[in-house]
């Protein structure tokens, strides 16, 4: 399987652009953190670029996205500034969580992208409480909830997935299947690796998308995010695609054989649509020079910014810890 | 001003609540149909409808979840659990969601969500069912924590709660649903984050809340009957804790007992010792006892389970060891 | 439908029997509550006895048991005398827990009864744990796991299906299915009330029976329980029943219609399998008078051992909290 | 003797009690082929097996009950918390299982299951990812509570906790994995279940445990170079907590700090100064001063998190406090 064609020449250029955002600013990330610059879990996407690409380019602007931990590329695809990324990591004040969250913490409310989450699982029932809220208010937005394979092993998987569809509420469970939670393949730590059988039942439609073809989860999401929000009722979609990277930056990656993850990178997503676009003649070689450029550019600036921002000041250490002191 | 019953005042204030902002709503294990497991939210389903009085499934971790959501949504949910005991289920969600969604997202977003819950032991309902965690809720940064030991606070503290932009847990107790006294409807309510003195005394402070409030008082009244005159704090707000009142009745007093529900190591009464001993220590003249639950896991027999917890018995001889006598 | 046959006048007996010791051993309590001589939570089973007799009369007496805290039932079937049993809700030291664990947990660990559990879901981990021991230690037993369908709302119902399919664990899960989850029926607590859907989609075989029907309940899981032991890996039963008194002795009953109770009663376990019995000429007036006889002296010597039993004294208040105390 | 990391002497214990008892295995997230997310277990799924050595899927509660179940059956289970952040998950097992079982079932059972799991922040990895919460598992009985402040400790609480015929929770310091130390193989170790005095002197008690310990002896060098001498008490059991040795030590000293890495509301520390209260008050010439985390959920940025955690510049000013000094 290749990748499937784009529209046109600015849609290929949009999507093509927006995966090397991703992918050149994480390799940045894994550069200045072997420099100690970022710190913590740092968990890098790179690989899997196509499901956020092409699934929250598939999305209303005022829909609500939660994410995981390993977040950056759905920060970026909403709009948040990659210096705003950068900083975060670095933990400065001109973070986009001013430096109080780091790698696993993006957030960017205004921009309704309500975090990434650290805790497996945790983020499900979060997505559930905002689109009862959006129900409860007659906001029609869809509320697109990303978590992996993994998280399907934990129980809030399960009740989440009952009280949405018990309530009929329109939420866009979008599952990332890489293969792996950590270093336990699909098949040991779930009995049924068919993942679209879960969702079944509790009676939420659940469909598969190859998820190293940006343009095919692109189409997938739009329509099934287009029925949830028509139906107001939740539905599940299946993104199949791998993480190059290790799980983190502690990670040895015993568990897996170098040759597979070789196979797998047969399919990087970045690699297979640009090749669909030349073939298509939307993409030649100086329009993807002038991405990378404009990429390069950007990543650059970021960096710039995260260097220069200023760190909080000691004296604000418990700040926003709560909204308002007791009277 | 009225008569009313504890579990009345938590009804009516949440009636008060729902009729007074849209955006208040309840939902929690059987508190529609059912009327709610004590009865608490009987009558409301009618009166607000199936959209307002949410029944929920068996999952205590994605329904305070999704309150939690809710509320960063735009709502201001009640959320009952119906028990402490069942929070254990919903811990990770209150602890890593609801108290630190606002300072992880640098300031960006509150969670003003109210998460109710019946608390304590006296039921006869074994080790399970029996808990006390105020001490573990009071601990955690990001939450406000009330617990109602009257009738007037058990009204005053969900509306204060709903009124706060940030989680507030209140702990009902299970034991005092049914208690009877007074109740105001038309009072101002935010002096529940203050700590009360209930009864006023030189000889020594008795310091409690919720559940060990009601032994508390009659253990005055039978110190007093010895010509022991006890003052009677009422802690109410568990977080943040009302330092200055804790410092101002020892140094009234300078004596102390601690009563609370929890077990003995790890109680909440060791916070205000610790808070004591910090802020006043050069005002105490004897060692602050502490009257808390026996280490064991709640028995299912009455007479094990009266002698496991808080009892105005033991109340009256810890006050009795700090003045030394007995 | 009515009930299936028994095979013959001593099974015949046997059933009834047991069905009628836990009918009048729970009607006994729910008059003495009254008298405050029971308290705490009671959860009566009446009108869910075919369930616990045939179920468990179907599994071998080393096979492990775990039930929840509406469990008399099961614990008179596992051999539990009644004496023990209501002297264990009197509060008593002669009671099956020493008066400690009350009608919730009642336990037995020398006949592998290993309690009741009043945590809702709580009791399936514990299950998926004794099974895994069992294999470990080569032992060939099968873990008997009862649970209601409320139950099947919470986490760790899935994760406990996901875990005994996947480590592949001789656990049999009984789903008692009597339509509700204390006020909440089941169409308003599961998004999908078929819920032999839920273990499908962990690949394990599950099957519903009539659990009004005794003789039924016992052939259907006679197989389940030899076909677990044969095969090492999990199965679920899910048995339809209903309950004919208040969930609790706290419960007015408003979430339900005294017609539909009345509708449910015309099922009852006992008068359907009476009628059968009759019917086959299996049983007659005589036969069934001695045994109501034989019922009701059990249950007044129950009563009896109840109120003659001695309390625990306070001063062992503390004791059993740990095995060792620390050198 | 030999020198070896933390991590090492846990491994070291675990290959010694699997090798010593069939009954015993090690359950847990990524313990087999990933080796352990901090390497702890790298090398003992190619030892024993998979049998043995158990990937579990990610549902906390449900492998922590299973392990509850297995020791319920026979087995002696070591399940491994990746941290205790996710414990939140487990912690309806562990307190209304793990912990109840032996008495609501009238002493006709016992659970004899070793929970491991790192703890504690320093590792920039935020709000979600540094609790300590050895304070909520010291305060429930039926468990008992280690916490390996040392390289020689976190072998032997190992090894001591599976002996126990109770569930044992064990404590490992997430930023300790790497210290170096010196093991002994052959110690015995059931000295692990009380405190332990690792530095003499007469002038100040320092108690703590775990992930403060290096800071606190680190701070009592920087004492002693200004003329102060203090005595170092490692807490190392806590629960239960070994009352003789805290009463003994401020006897001899008349002061004491308090560091632990629990918030510092309702902190472990908070206990530890009730009970130096109730068991020693006379002894007290001045406030027991408590040095914890201050009330944030931990901030990423390292000189905030730095800054909310306790640190030897905070003992060493607490201490000469605790002297009228500064
Ligand atoms: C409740 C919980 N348990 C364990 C962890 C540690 N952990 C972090 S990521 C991860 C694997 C998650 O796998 P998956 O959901 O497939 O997401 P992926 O990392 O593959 O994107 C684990 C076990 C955690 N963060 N939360
Ligand atoms: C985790 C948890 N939540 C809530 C409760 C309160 N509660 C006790 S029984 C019950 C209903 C359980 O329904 P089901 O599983 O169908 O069993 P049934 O009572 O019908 O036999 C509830 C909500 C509990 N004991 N545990
Ligand atoms: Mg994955
Ligand atoms: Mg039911």
């Amino acid at each position: 399987m290749s990748s499937s064609a784009p529209s046109d020449r600015s849609h290929a250029r949009t999507l093509l652009h927006q995966m090397l955002r991703i992918r050149r600013l994480e390799e940045k990330c894994a550069e200045v953190y072997t420099q100690g610059k970022i710190r913590g879990f740092l968990h890098l996407y790179i690989g899997e670029e196509a499901v956020a690409v092409g699934a929250i380019g598939a999305l209303e602007d005022e829909d609500a996205i939660v994410a995981t931990y390993r977040e950056h590329g759905h920060a970026l695809m909403r709009g948040v500034p990659m210096g705003a990324v950068m900083a975060e990591m670095y933990g400065k004040a001109n973070g986009c969580s001013r430096g109080r969250g780091g790698s696993m913490h993006l957030f960017a409310v205004d921009r309704h992208f309500y975090g990434g989450h650290a805790i497996v699982g945790g983020g499900l029932p979060i997505a559930v409480g905002l689109a009862l809220a959006d129900e409860m208010l007659g906001r029609r937005r869809v509320t697109a909830c990303f978590f992996g394979d993994g998280a399907t092993d934990e129980g809030e998987f399960h009740e989440a997935l009952n009280l949405a569809a018990l309530w009929k509420l329109p939420v866009l469970f979008l599952c990332e299947n890489n293969g792996y939670a950590m270093g336990t393949a699909l098949d040991r730590h779930e009995a049924d690796v068919e993942l679209i059988h879960k969702p079944a039942a509790y009676g939420i439609p659940a469909e598969k998308v190859d998820g190293m073809d940006v343009v095919a989860v692109e189409r997938t999401v739009r329509y099934e995010a287009e029925t949830v929000r028509e139906q107001g009722t939740p539905r599940f979609v299946e993104l199949n695609t791998y993480r190059f990277r290790a799980h983190s930056m502690f990670d040895a990656e015993l568990y897996r054989d170098k040759r597979e993850v070789e196979e797998h990178k047969k399919r990087d997503p970045i690699a297979l649509f640009t090749a669909r676009c030349r073939e298509e003649g939307l993409l030649d070689d100086e329009a993807l020079e002038a991405i990378e450029k404009e990429v390069a550019e950007e990543v650059r600036a970021a960096v710039e910014e995260a260097e220069a921002g200023e760190i909080e000041p000691l004296a604000t250490l418990a700040s926003d810890v709560v909204s308002r002191e007791v009277p | 001003m009225k008569r009313a019953t504890y579990r009345e005042a938590v009804r009516s204030a949440m009636r008060q609540a729902m009729s007074g902002d849209e955006r208040v709503f309840l939902m929690g294990e059987d508190v529609g149909r059912y009327g709610g497991a004590f009865a608490v939210s009987k009558g409301l389903l009618e009166e607000f409808g199936p959209d307002r009085i949410r029944d929920t499934p068996l999952a205590e971790s994605t329904f305070t979840g999704a309150g939690i959501g809710a509320a960063m949504g735009g709502m201001r949910p009640i959320v009952e659990i119906m028990t402490v005991n069942f929070s254990l289920l919903a811990l990770d969600q209150i602890v890593n969601n609801a108290a630190t969604m606002r300072h992880m997202s640098g300031g960006q977003i509150n969670v003003p969500v109210l998460i109710r819950m019946a608390t304590g032991a006296g039921k006869q309902v074994a080790a399970q069912h029996s808990h006390s965690l105020e001490n573990w809720y009071a601990s955690v940064p990001g939450l406000k924590v009330l617990a109602a030991g009257t009738v007037q606070d058990a009204r005053d503290m969900v509306l204060a709660g709903l009124d706060d932009p940030d989680p507030v847990v209140l702990f009902e107790t299970m034991v005092l649903y049914g208690m009877e006294g007074d109740l105001d409807e038309e009072a101002p309510y935010d002096g529940v984050w203050r700590a009360a003195v209930r009864r006023e005394g030189d000889d020594v402070s008795l310091i409690s809340y919720g559940s060990s409030l009601p032994k508390t008082l009659e253990a005055a009244e039978a110190l007093s009957k010895e010509g022991v005159e006890a003052e009677v704090l009422d802690l109410r707000c568990l977080r943040p804790l009302d330092q200055q009142a804790l410092e101002a009745t020892v140094r009234r007093t300078h004596r102390a007992v601690v009563v609370d529900e929890t077990w003995h190591t790890g109680s909440l009464a060791g916070e205000v010792v610790a808070r004591l001993v910090e802020g006043a220590f050069y005002e105490l003249d004897a060692p602050v006892e502490r009257v808390c639950t026996v280490e064991v896991p709640i028995p299912y027999a009455k007479h094990l389970e009266d002698a496991a917890i808080p009892s105005v018995a033991r109340i009256v001889t810890a006050a009795q060891r700090t003045l030394g006598k007995g």
